[in-house]
């Protein structure tokens, strides 16, 4: 996050954090671990009152971001949601609002953004795929044919934020050479799904089967075998937002850690007077800066629509995924056995950390995706 | 290489050679006869997370009565002297067990901390009527052994004990708490350090006492870790009495024992009172690293196979380390504090480990199925990765002993030494909780 | 974007944002019809270990020259006030300038540290008459300026300055030695951090003078590198005679001026002092990384492109980290100390892109002929890999000022604060050398 | 090196060592710089008077361990090497002898182990080619075919150590499936060298052509297409000298930086108070008793042919070769700007651990390995 922000981002993230502070404290969160869902409806829908689904989408579709820079504003929620270990389905949902308001709406299509600002509906991406490749869209398998006036849906998504708690999903998949993306009723039939296990608490998904799945061609969003841009845009907000709510997630281990090693003494001294552990916060502080910076600027790439937006996006992905998750881990170390206690509050910001660096690429394949892209710079 | 071997050995075992063979080949015998054969994956991780309350006990049970078999066999306590029940042979017996025992059952919960430290301690300082009177049982599988050592807040700094033990007559009074004991729910015993003097300074004023876990006054209450685990207890002392005759060592000279206590502790897989497979000592069982590049599909990444290298690599190092420390220790060639160096390794390896297995598990390592085989749970681990390096001592203190102690470095400024110990600072939240 | 950029700049410019553009303008169409365009490769490494000391004299004579046409033109001191010979104009038209010379020859050498920290200590701290007699020439490129403020076996301990300023009547006398100078050999006036007093606490006693480099008593020695490059040097004062008038600042109170002169160090790329093509600044121009994968052909290896990402990455970050906390620290929401945190994460950048460097080469990293391209010398990198975590101040010392005056923890105990300076323990082997 | 050695062993190992202190104190190494060779003839004689280059060789050749475990003796030879970074050709001429006593001699191979093992004769071993594989005896292209009663030799091999004071080189090839050793003299029309520059001081590289060089078929050492596990075991020869080298440039470097820790005060006391450098002290300490530990048990099962040999020296290679560079490298950073210089001696210990992690495969190839041998052992 930025040092400054304008005067109404900062009014749209205190409000964040105000409503995540009084509605899902972590003593809460522990109890929505046996949640089937992970969260309250309700509690989604008055989040979606403060603007959570509706920054990524333009004023005249019913959105509106409150800077003009729909991203930035977009990760102030995320890094919200970071610093609280929040629940609820922010990054499908946002996905799904900015790609149904990107195209010109079908009357249904029109139905369902309209719902999922509102918070009464919650969509799903269904995007990654569970072989190598299946984190990047040109290697996507699921495959999208058209047969007469129909789309056939045939292969399996995995994994997929909230698809119990969706009324549609949106579907990225393969037509011959290109990519098509579609909105798929949840009840259509062919479509099963199987909850999977998480290291998160709160946030759950499912393995996502489509078996010879038919739908009219116009539940296609945008051309069939046309979304490549699309879809890659998309991915990008994805890997941003997930950048952002981890950057929150370090904050909060390290201002955690950092008051532990002010308040906990041993042999006499506080922690903090340790100089191996004063250099390894200063490591850390120095990881978080270097998240917030490269996700900001990622986020303004992308917002831009600036030619180095893709590079900067994997940049992000890589070390904050990385660092993220080794920064928190460090916090658990400083904290000696209690920071691995069910008791402790450290582990939600762990978890948080630690699924978001797996789930729209690892910083292994962003390293590898950010050489491809300065090969092709260079070439 | 055998010859060599033997050359660094040191135990000075020449003369019962022809009888250690003799040894092995009668131990052989007998397991592969009583013994059932179980793939030593069984015992990796230690205690599953996933056994209920009545399934843990149920095997504590059946590892009492394979202790037992032991016992009545004849390979109970090889190295503790014929009069307290063992066998009064050598290290050297021990270690052809331990080979012959490879791939076989054995009591796992009895070893740590029963065998090491609690007997050990038991042995090095405890009266004669103690040890006539606890060592037999605990070679039987009579009586399981727990520590009550660490302390809530305690963290490193080990001596710097809160729980209080008050004369009264010819009995203590203690009270306190005490955290990180393995499975306590399911001992009977334990070993204790209390403070029996607040007016000198913190290593002058502990002692060490013995006591039965199941009395009134001792709570015991399980831990969660994140993964759901419970196999650790904190255990809440309210007026317990303890009679002077279960004293361990002198009063106010419970850091004496302590020392040694934590010595045995880090020489666990080392210590000749230990019976466990030697293939399974310290082995981080990284073969399956194989496993999770084939699940995860990327048999053929070379990016994969560094990684499948490095894990294979760090248990390999980690296992001749090991070999190499204990016996330089044991030849006395290097000091007892150089244990601390495996331990470091160890340790740092253990995280590295996990992090690699995370690694491999890619994105399955986020969410997972049951049908992702070897992938499953590579997450929680990951969670949970941390432990190696604090478990047993943190990395950080293996670090200050290895240059304080084996390097012989200036050591690490203590604001609690020499001060009575009633007059040092233990912080604003230490503070509110101890007074 | 920009907008947002512009509301956190906070220069307060606005009224010369016209003025900027018409200035940026008339600067391109001086630069593309005065200056040669180049690689910027050319300035990676900054000065090249293979050039003759005729060569690199020829170098600067040069540069020199560019620096004068620079002045004529209009381009040199942009931020200075027009008084001392500058353009008196604003840190936007020095970064509007330093964009417009993107691939263009530049006077290098006379950046750092003659511009800055030296000319920003001058402005800071110089007496009128000082700054009327030095920084027009300095504009001019006829002073080339130099820091004599390490001083061997001083290391991280800057104000341990063991070089005696004694005073004679108007003028000192100084004795002592300087190390890690650049190109003092060619420069022609130095800073100079000296003690004035021995029997106060060690930064009590400072005082800062400037001095020609060329005279008798003052030696210059050029230290050879373990790479061959004779970049640094070490000056030996003998008795180097300074008039009190080439003071700068108070007497004993040096470190005033030396906290400063060291922020201007630290803050080098910040400086709206420093002209350099915007596009070179804190880069590490990782883009090579692609062509030593190519070279030692495995550019289709995912291990050597995970290599070649990670390299990417770590510059990418480097610079927006950067430019975070330089912007962070010039609109007064973090303090001055934060810039530590930069110099932290590019010490250690710079070090594993080195590393990176010497994996990608493989077997061709210990031998290599001129055929290997890319390849060749990337061994000799990785053995002086560490200068980029040593030059400029440790990483160690960035992280103790992050750790202490960024988050405030308790400050390093020194056994040489608040007793007199004559008095401080400086070891067995610095007590043989300086008694 | 063991905690512990035989009377026999200690000798030879102190022999050495006083001989490399008297003949090339570091004063003396830094004038080797410009030596063509990098060593005098005289050194390398006196050398092999000590038992440089027999102990590899049985006693019936002329040559003899001290202890009955040849590659376990030779590693004391070897970390004397590290420990002084002594030049000369140790690697070469121990492979070279080893392999031409492994075979029923001709008489010329007889005269030249002769040579060898009086130290008056040099031989190259030329294994490693330029190319991704070329560390690997499965990966090597140097053809050596037999035309009519001919070898025909056509490749290139580098880096070759010490070629230009070579008398023979032994030359690793492939026939067709197989691979051939062959003892190539160096004057044989079609060889031609070239000096490559390396990191080393006073190791001296070569790249040597082989340009359809021809020689009677009895120039080859054993089977034509017959010598892939005399290759395999001379490689593993080499990586456990490299390693047990580098052990002794580790400690060698240790001790130095802690003697400096001692002595060397900063804000008025020693470094070695610094908790922040005592732990990265530790650190170097498990390191390097690593590596002793590894090295000596890779030495061990080479010597008694062990079934898990290939393995551990693979790890050794993996292992020595990333935490021997590293430790020296973090020896550079304690001692700060001096520890770059090249008055120091540090970057001596530098230079050995660095060049020694390239020669016969890298950590990370070495790491390949093992998994490649993990997955053989598995399946």
């Amino acid at each position: 996050m930025r040092f400054q922000l304008t005067e109404d981002q900062q009014s749209l993230r205190e409000t964040t954090a105000k409503y995540l502070s009084d509605a899902v404290p972590v003593g809460h969160l522990r109890k929505l671990r046996q949640h089937p869902a992970g969260y309250e409806e309700e509690y989604w829908r008055q989040g979606a009152e403060l603007g959570w689904t509706s920054l990524l989408v333009p004023e005249e579709r019913g959105g509106g971001s409150v800077s003009g820079n729909a991203l930035v504003d977009a990760t102030l929620l995320a890094h919200e949601f970071g610093r609280h270990a929040a629940p609820g389905p922010l990054l499908s949902c946002n996905i799904a609002a900015s790609v149904l308001a990107g195209e010109a709406p079908t009357t249904r299509h029109a139905v369902v953004l309209d719902e999922l600002l509102s918070g009464s509906q919650v969509v799903s991406w269904c995007f990654t795929e569970g072989h190598p490749g299946g984190h990047r869209p040109e290697g996507l398998t699921l495959a999208i044919d058209v047969e007469g006036d129909e789309l056939v849906l045939h292969g399996t998504k995995r994994p997929v934020e909230a698809a119990a708690q969706a009324g549609h999903l949106l579907v990225s998949g393969r037509s011959g050479d290109g990519l098509t993306q579609v909105l798929v009723p949840v009840d259509t039939p062919g479509v099963s799904m199987e909850l999977m296990e998480t290291v998160d608490l709160t946030r759950r998904y499912w393995v996502v089967r489509f078996d010879r799945v038919r739908l009219p061609v116009d539940a296609a969003i945008g051309q069939v075998g046309g979304a490549a841009r699309q879809v890659e845009h998309q991915l990008q907000l994805g890997v941003v937002l997930l950048a952002a709510e981890t950057v929150g997630a370090m904050e909060r281990g390290f201002d955690m850690t950092l008051e532990w090693a002010f308040d906990r003494y041993t042999f006499g001294r506080p922690l903090a007077s340790y100089q191996e552990l004063k250099h390894r916060f200063a490591d850390m502080k120095t990881w978080l800066e270097a998240s917030h910076a490269v996700t900001d600027a990622a986020a303004a790439a992308v917002d831009g629509a600036e030619k180095n937006a893709a590079e900067l996006v994997s940049v992000a992905g890589a070390f904050v995924g990385q660092y993220g998750a080794e920064l928190v881990q460090d916090c658990v170390q400083m904290h000696g056995g209690i920071g691995v206690t069910y008791e402790h509050d450290l582990h939600l910001f762990l978890r948080r950390a630690t699924l978001n660096r797996t789930l729209l690429g690892t910083p292994a394949l962003h390293r590898r995706r950010i050489a491809e892209l300065v090969a092709e710079a260079e070439s | 290489m055998n010859s060599t071997r033997d050359a660094e050995d040191g135990d000075g075992e020449d003369g019962d050679r022809q009888d250690t063979a003799g040894f092995a080949a009668r131990a052989r015998t007998w397991i592969e006869a009583n013994l059932r054969r179980v793939d030593p994956s069984v015992y990796e991780g230690a205690f599953r997370t996933d056994l209920t309350e009545e399934e843990e006990l149920a095997e504590v049970a059946q590892e009492r009565q394979l202790q037992k078999r032991l016992h009545d066999a004849g390979f109970a306590g090889i190295c503790v002297p014929r009069c307290y029940g063992g066998q009064g042979l050598t290290p050297a017996h021990q270690r052809a067990f331990n080979e012959a025992l490879n791939g076989h059952e054995f009591p796992a919960r009895i070893q740590s901390p029963t065998m090491a430290p609690c007997l050990a301690v038991l042995l090095e300082f405890g009266t004669e009527e103690q040890k006539r009177t606890h060592v037999p049982p605990i070679l039987r599988g009579e009586e399981l052994w727990m520590q009550l050592l660490s302390e809530p807040g305690g963290g490193s700094d080990v001596a710097g004990v809160l729980t209080s033990a008050a004369r009264d007559g010819d009995q203590w009074v203690l009270n306190g708490s005490k955290i990180w004991t393995t499975g306590a729910w399911w001992s009977d015993w334990a070993l204790c350090l209390a403070r029996t003097n607040w007016d000198v300074p913190k290593h002058r004023g502990l002692t060490v006492f013995i006591l039965p876990l199941r009395q009134p006054g001792l709570e015991i209450h399980r831990i969660e870790m994140l993964n759901g685990s419970k196999e650790f207890c904190q255990e809440f002392l309210t007026d317990v009495v303890v009679p002077d005759s279960d004293r361990i060592g002198d009063i106010d000279e419970g850091w004496t024992v302590g020392v040694r206590w934590m010595f045995h502790e880090r020489m666990l897989y080392e210590s000749p009172l230990v019976t466990f497979p030697a293939g399974l000592s310290r082995s981080f069982a990284s073969s399956s690293y194989t496993n999770l590049a084939r699940a995860a599909g990327r048999q053929e990444d070379p990016s994969a196979q560094e990684l499948v290298g490095e894990a294979r690599m760090l248990d390999v190092v980690n296992e001749r380390l090991h070999e190499r420390m204990s016996r330089g220790i044991a030849a006395g060639l290097v000091n007892d504090q150089a244990a601390a160096i495996p331990r470091l390794f160890k340790g740092v390896a253990a995280v590295r480990l996990r992090t690699i297995a995370f690694e491999l598990a890619g994105m399955t390592g986020g969410a997972w199925t049951p049908d992702d085989g070897p992938l499953c749970d590579c997450g929680v681990d990951f969670l949970m990765r941390q432990t190696g390096s604090i478990g047993g001592g943190t990395t950080e203190m293996a670090r200050n002993v290895i240059s304080e102690r084996v390097l012989g470095m200036p050591r690490e400024r203590s604001a609690d030494r020499d001060i009575p110990f009633r007059q040092v600072r233990r912080g604003p939240s230490a503070g509110r909780r101890h007074g």
